[in-house]
């Protein structure tokens, strides 16, 4: 028996090729995707939104959103609404066309990312030999959005929260890509399918490779929270120091892209941070592997969630970072560490110490 | 060394941080403190003391307490009370004496602060607790406080 | 390094207007900052934004009238606030408090410090961007606003103090009250520096940021725990003593360092100090009149009358100068705000944006106070 | 120290001050404005007296002439006096600046410019601080008027 999100979808495939010619067919298959996964996104984004009000407001014993919809849960879609029907407002001396284009790329380079996530076995836009190389890459040129952002603005708090950004995805890139490197050293391929096909049989990576696999998690994780510029790294918006940063100038949709493409970043980040430490789609232990029916998509999910919790709490935790701190972070610590776990990966996996 | 000491002893305050901030996030249901306001309207309660707005309470009878001696708007430091008297006859003893017309009071000047009510000779004036006093517009903040065709309790004068 | 000064690259100077709509502000402080890159040159103050003309108003108002529009400068200590007015008066009539004033009063001072101090601490954690301090303080805070409103019956504008006493006796609940607050400050504030204090990212953004000899706080007329952090000696309730200061035991909490985090640990161990403070006071409040009548009519002698009290921003100072009549000739606010504020440029040169809003953070500005 | 003693150093610097403890707790000295920076510099300088701290610095209209107090503390010693200051030139009233001893004054030489419109020679930045630059008048001199902004009871 299929899986039945994939049934669906072969139903649909014979369906599309049976009533129109082959191009047509193929044409309009890459549409129904490509809305099936902006849909997904906006959805998820908006809901993590949700998620991350909701949980700021039990670390500090609020009880967040709770008016409209039961327990709020339609918050954040009435906001969206709101913010669709705001106008674009934008001060007289903006470079219009950057000024325009900044959120696009933001948003596009997020959803691009979205293409190649190993959702389950079956539920992959794009399964590339270089997934995460494409991963790594595509979700590093939303920050030119920002920088083409803030520069436009034309105000300094958002130009000095653009320069801020830059500063802090060059560093921190370094960190991320690293890390991921130690993990592809103990998985020996760059395709997303195949790294989790590795963990079906040795167990997840993060046990796979114990030591080094969890100072490259620990290193993942604080040079992933960096990359999606959230606190205690969040210079870039820092509002008690530059008002909203980057996108002080910006409203309606336009902010609402970027404050979606935040979360989205966050989940490519939490997604990445699974697949190449938790597993991706399988079970503990392997517990669902029998079970035909079983969504395992559920376990990818429930995986991010725990992730991006962890963001969140790290988020209501801590002050915020200086910026030559974050600096010292990464290049006094972060890196040389980094650099030193490589090594001590390459030593493990030579030496057969791996579990 | 003290490299290696720094990141320890930085990992460690940082966990103990976050262990606070998860403490009370699992204990949410117990610690809660959000008041759920338009919705406990009819349960909450305020003080008694409470300086919502001043009102002059009126006994069964629709009559209040006060003589018209105007301490009250020389004690107000905002001129938010302004007081219309006249000299009429007192039915009861067919003497001339100052009655109040109107107690008029602007709830919009008014700063809360209280000393017109500890100046009242004849506790004429009280706090109401009132807590809800967005009107939408300015003029509905300001009030007459004595009721209509109401007069001074007998007996308060002296 | 002639090429290094040479070269083609320029760098210029820029301002940027930090307020008076800011969040790190604090109200509607406007700071002119002269900034290269991230590094502030300059920082240059403009007020104005919520001055009320409150020493001209206290011309034309009587004394009594006086004592409310205290209220509305350091909306934070506005019992020590009125507390300075009405020392004043009395110190000018020579009236003496009954003990039963004087303690109260004691009492109501420290909850509004510690009432104060938690609200700095809850903003000060949220301007180095650890947004959830603040929630935790007001849920403390909460508890003293209770205490307050049902005595006095307001939360922010109080009003109590009157020249001569009170203006009503507490409330029966009030002890029990105070006593369960006091526990669960006590248990709370360790959590508090579980949180923050110890937190290793707030240590680097606060030790070594802002540091302020002991001569410049002198010089500056620096006040309050900001001086004390530098290890100035200048508690008001230690040297010049009022209400009951001079009958509790209670430490002056002095660092020498000078620097943002000396600043923050002085306010935290001032709550201590207060909560000791009210423990000792509170089981044996004197029983007696609340109020030593004055006539309806205040009228001061001829002279002039300077009352100084240790507010939780610093030293606040009443100078009255009277001519016998039933209004001050000349009322002038020493507010601590001010004071505190002329040193900013002084000590921020040289520093991050970032750490500009520390400092800020650590001198608890309150715009009214200074504004006035 | 006690009044007596300061007042007995002080008179020594100068024969045109006036010293005066009527109506007031702290020991008042009024000195001529051409003296007074001079006066003031003595006071901090001299190591019996020490007055370090400046704590209130006060602008006052008297009606003929308009006046500085300033309450001046010693941090070591904790005793105050008070020096007064007066002009009779309310046109274009001149005064010097105490800044350079104690910053403070820097501030509060600010404000009571603002609203006595005293200037202060060697002031670093004199400038409006509450008021806009445009302000006309100075607000706290008795002889301010403002129909619009002013409720007269």
């Amino acid at each position: 028996m299929m899986n039945i999100p994939l049934s669906i979808t072969t139903t649909i495939h014979d369906w599309l090729f049976s009533i129109m010619p082959e191009g047509a067919a193929t044409i309009t298959e890459w549409v129904l995707i490509a809305v099936a996964y902006l849909a997904l996104f906006a959805v998820a984004g908006l809901y993590l939104v949700l998620l991350e009000r909701k949980v700021a407001a039990w670390f500090q014993f609020r009880l967040g959103p709770n008016r409209v919809g039961p327990w709020g849960i339609f918050q954040t879609i009435a906001d969206a609404l709101k913010l669709v029907s705001k106008e674009i407002y934008s001060n007289q001396k903006v470079d219009k066309f950057l000024f325009n284009l900044a959120p696009y790329f933001v948003i596009v380079a997020s959803l691009m990312a979205m293409a190649v996530f190993p959702f389950s076995k079956q539920f992959q836009g794009f399964d590339i030999n270089i997934g995460v190389f494409f991963l790594f890459a595509v979700s590093s040129i939303g920050v030119i959005g920002l920088l083409v952002g803030g520069w436009a603005s034309n105000n300094k708090y958002s130009l000095i929260g653009a320069m801020r950004s830059g500063l802090q995805t060059i560093s921190y890139e370094l960190s991320v890509g690293l890390s991921i490197l130690t993990m592809v050293l103990l998985t020996g391929t760059l395709q997303l399918s195949e790294i989790i096909e590795v963990q079906r049989t040795g167990g997840w990576l993060i046990f796979q490779g114990h030591i080094p696999a969890v100072i490259a998690f620990m290193i993942f994780m604080i040079a992933g929270t960096a990359e999606t510029n959230r606190a205690p790294f969040d210079l870039v918006e820092a509002e008690s120091e530059l008002g909203a940063g980057f996108h002080t100038e910006y409203s309606g949709m336009q902010f609402a892209y970027f404050f979606l493409a935040e979360f989205i970043n966050m989940f490519i980040i939490a997604s990445i941070a699974v697949v190449l430490f938790f597993g991706g789609w399988l079970s503990p232990f392997g517990i669902t592997e029998g079970i035909t029916w079983f969504p395992e998509v559920l376990w990818f999910v429930i995986k991010v969630f725990m992730i991006i919790l962890l963001m969140m709490w790290f988020r209501w935790t801590f002050p915020r970072l200086r910026v030559d701190q974050l600096l010292t972070l990464e290049w006094k610590y972060l890196l040389p560490i980094n650099m030193v776990n490589l090594v001590l990966m390459a030593v493990i996996i030579w030496l057969n110490f791996t579990l | 060394m003290s490299y290696f000491s720094d990141i320890y002893n930085g990992i460690k305050t940082l966990l103990t941080g976050m262990r606070v901030t998860g403490g009370h996030f699992v204990r949410i249901r117990s610690e809660n403190i959000t008041q759920l306001y338009p919705d406990n309207r009819d349960t909450l309660q305020m003080f008694e003391r409470f300086r919502g707005e001043v009102v002059m309470p009126h006994d069964e009878n629709n009559e209040h307490r006060c003589t018209g001696c105007q301490s009250c708007e020389i004690a107000c430091p905002n001129g938010s009370i302004e007081i219309i008297w006249d000299r009429q006859v007192d039915p009861a003893t067919g003497k001339k004496k100052k009655m109040i017309d109107k107690h008029i009071y602007h709830l919009s000047m008014c700063t809360m602060c209280g000393l017109c009510i500890s100046a009242c000779p004849t506790d004429a004036i009280v706090w109401a607790q009132n807590y809800e006093n967005a009107v939408y517009d300015r003029s509905a903040l300001t009030k007459v406080l004595n009721q209509p065709g109401s007069k001074l309790k007998a007996g308060i004068e002296e | 390094m002639e090429q290094l000064t040479n070269n083609k690259i320029k760098t210029e100077e820029y301002f940027i207007n930090m307020g008076p709509q800011h969040p790190a502000a604090h109200g509607v402080l406007r700071l002119l900052l002269t900034i290269d890159g991230e590094i502030i040159k300059n920082v240059d103050p403009d007020l104005g934004y919520i001055h009320r003309s409150i020493e001209k108003m206290c011309e034309r108002d009587s004394y009594q009238q006086i004592v409310h529009l205290t209220d509305r400068m350091d909306y934070l200590s506005s019992h020590i606030n009125n507390g300075a007015v009405c020392l004043a008066v009395e110190k000018a009539l020579q009236l003496e408090v009954t003990d039963r004033v004087k303690v109260i009063r004691t009492i109501f001072d420290e909850l509004t410090r510690i009432a104060s101090h938690l609200l700095w601490w809850g903003v000060m954690g949220m301007d180095l961007g650890a947004l959830t301090t603040y929630f935790y303080a007001f849920r403390d805070r909460e508890m003293i606003n209770d205490i307050f409103e049902e005595t006095c019956g307001a939360r922010l504008t109080m009003n109590y103090y009157i020249p001569g006493g009170l203006m009503f006796d507490l409330h029966p609940n009030f002890v029990n009250r105070v006593k369960k607050f006091l526990v669960d400050i006590k248990e709370h504030l360790p959590e508090y520096d579980r949180l923050l204090t110890g937190n290793v990212i707030f240590q680097k953004r606060t030790k070594g940021i802002g540091m302020l000899s002991k001569e410049d706080a002198i010089s500056y007329g620096v006040t309050g725990p900001v001086a004390r952090g530098s290890g100035v000696h200048c508690d008001v309730r230690k040297t010049h003593p009022y209400h009951a200061y001079d009958r509790v035991n209670f430490e002056e909490a002095l660092l020498p360092e000078g620097d943002t985090f000396s600043r923050y640990k002085v306010r935290i161990k001032e709550m201590w100090e207060s909560i000791s403070i009210v423990e000792q006071l509170i089981d044996n409040i004197p029983e007696g009149d609340i109020k030593v009548p004055t006539k309806a009519v205040i009228k001061l002698p001829k002279g002039e009358f300077y009352q100084r009290v240790e507010t939780a921003r610093g030293e606040l100072g009443v100078y009255i100068n009277s001519t016998g009549t039933k209004n001050p000739y000349r009322l002038k606010f020493r507010s601590p705000g001010f004071s505190n504020l002329s040193v900013l440029n002084h000590i921020s040169k040289g520093g991050k944006i970032g750490d500009l809003v520390a400092i800020m953070a650590s001198f608890d500005f309150v715009i009214p106070d200074i504004d006035r | 120290m006690e009044n007596q003693e300061i007042q007995k150093i002080v008179e020594s610097w100068s024969d045109k001050l006036e010293f005066s403890e009527e109506g007031s707790e702290f020991l008042n000295v009024t000195v001529p404005a051409e003296e007074l920076h001079e006066i003031c510099l003595k006071l901090k300088d001299t190591p019996e007296l020490k007055f370090d701290y400046l704590f209130c610095l006060t602008g006052i209209d008297w009606g003929a002439e308009l006046g500085v107090i300033y309450h001046l503390e010693s941090t070591e010693y904790r005793h105050n006096i008070v020096v007064k200051v007066k002009t009779a030139d309310r046109e274009d009233p001149k005064l010097d600046s105490v800044n350079d001893i104690w910053r403070t004054a820097e501030f509060h030489e600010m404000e009571v410019f603002d609203f006595f419109g005293i200037r202060f020679n060697n002031h670093p930045n004199l400038k409006r601080l509450f008021l806009t630059p445009d302000w006309e008048g100075y607000p706290l001199r008795k002889d301010y008027v403002d129909e619009e902004n002013m409720v007269i009871k």
